[in-house]
């Protein structure tokens, strides 16, 4: 798709490229939201507060999620993620 | 594809600029959106378990209230790490 | 983004806007749905027709998670819900 | 949002109003499309539980047919309940 | 909608029907992907090969999930699925 | 529906034969981020569930190689069978 006409289209996949991208981030961010909440936050809700122990976990979480993202990045896409 | 896509940002006019905001205006006002359904049925499935009334018992509202501030505290402290990280992976390379 | 080109950008928004409506009122009747369904009725497919506890049950749960909503749309938007 | 949303359409002129319904016209068709693919997927997962054949077997055919049809009534139900909360927050306010 | 202007709004439902046509064949492939890795695939992750159990299992998962996407699509259509 | 949408295609102008397959394309790579944000989901809910420390362990690291080897494979699998019904079912109506 790279020998199409050269500045209409091109400009086009650009922003593609960049509402997908967004997309992708966004994404992203609400499944390590979601998923580090589930492993990390007890569901109880005796209070309000976020204690010592959930926001430690939380750190860890998404550092580890973003480990994990780029380990499996390097897996499918031969050295690279895909972003 | 973070520098190369920011670069070709830079290189547009202003026209094209103006309707790359809107764009992200646009994704942004939809994720509120979908952030504001999602945070509902988290609390909802969480608290609320029985269906004897009609309206909502005194301790599920005051469960409600609790799962969705401590929710939105976590969402801020993910979005502060990510941010570092997202930063850390833009500098690395 | 409101003092910019004052029809044509306008129209956009709006048409905008109007979907993104669309789209957050059909994804709050399909949560909504899969919700209530989980909650009150019996997956093991015995019969075809609801039963009278389960269509009370339906029924406030529609109604409890729609007070739900407005409760979490008050904490977030100061006093409004988002729509 | 409801009521400014709406009279906004109403001032919109005819060729915008085509564009509008059209656009819900499609919103239509990919929630259809997408409710259908969410059922099979829930009858799916409640009612085929083992793999030692390729066809679907009579009991499960059976379990499948209940849970659609339940689903949909369910579906019909909780429709009905939430026109009627929309029209009330519409004229409550 | 089908006695509007000939040419131009045709050629947008076109299109529009097969973007919708691709976006639901893709979320169909996806949900048989995930539902028949939880039925069928030992998330232990002891090994990185598929065994043999496990290969007759997607095999026969996806042509029972498929049977059961005709099967509601007759139910909804009354004869034909929707696509 | 196939055959009717994709005799539709054929007749049209090359003009939008172009602009369909970009069409495809930009749902394409959508749809492989998705499925790349999902495979990481699931990998990582499956092997992660210590938070004593902030870096992946060996075992962690293993399991979550295996897992996306795995997916890939099975995602594989799916799809050829998937292909060959898609077929049956457009040669057989």
């Amino acid at each position: 798709a790279a020998n199409i006409s050269p500045d209409v289209l091109d400009k086009e996949q650009i922003f593609g490229m960049a509402e997908k991208e967004m997309e992708y981030r966004v994404e992203l961010f609400n499944k390590i939201t979601h998923t580090c909440f589930n492993k990390c936050v007890d569901n109880r809700y005796k209070e309000t507060e976020l204690n010592m122990g959930e926001n430690s976990c939380i750190d860890r979480c998404v550092s580890k999620y973003w480990q994990v993202t780029s380990l499996i990045g390097q897996l499918l896409g031969s050295g690279k993620p895909p972003m | 594809m973070d520098k190369s896509m920011l670069a070709d940002m830079e290189s547009l006019p202003e026209a094209d600029r103006q309707r790359m905001s809107a764009m992200m205006e646009q994704l942004q006002i939809r994720d509120s959106l979908r952030m504001y359904n999602s945070l509902v049925e988290r609390c909802f499935t969480d608290c609320v378990d029985t269906f004897k009334h009609k309206s909502l018992q005194k301790q599920e509202e005051t469960c409600v209230r609790r799962c969705a501030e401590k929710f939105l505290k976590h969402s801020m402290r993910v979005g502060m790490r990510f941010a570092e990280l997202n930063q850390g992976a833009a500098t690395q390379d």
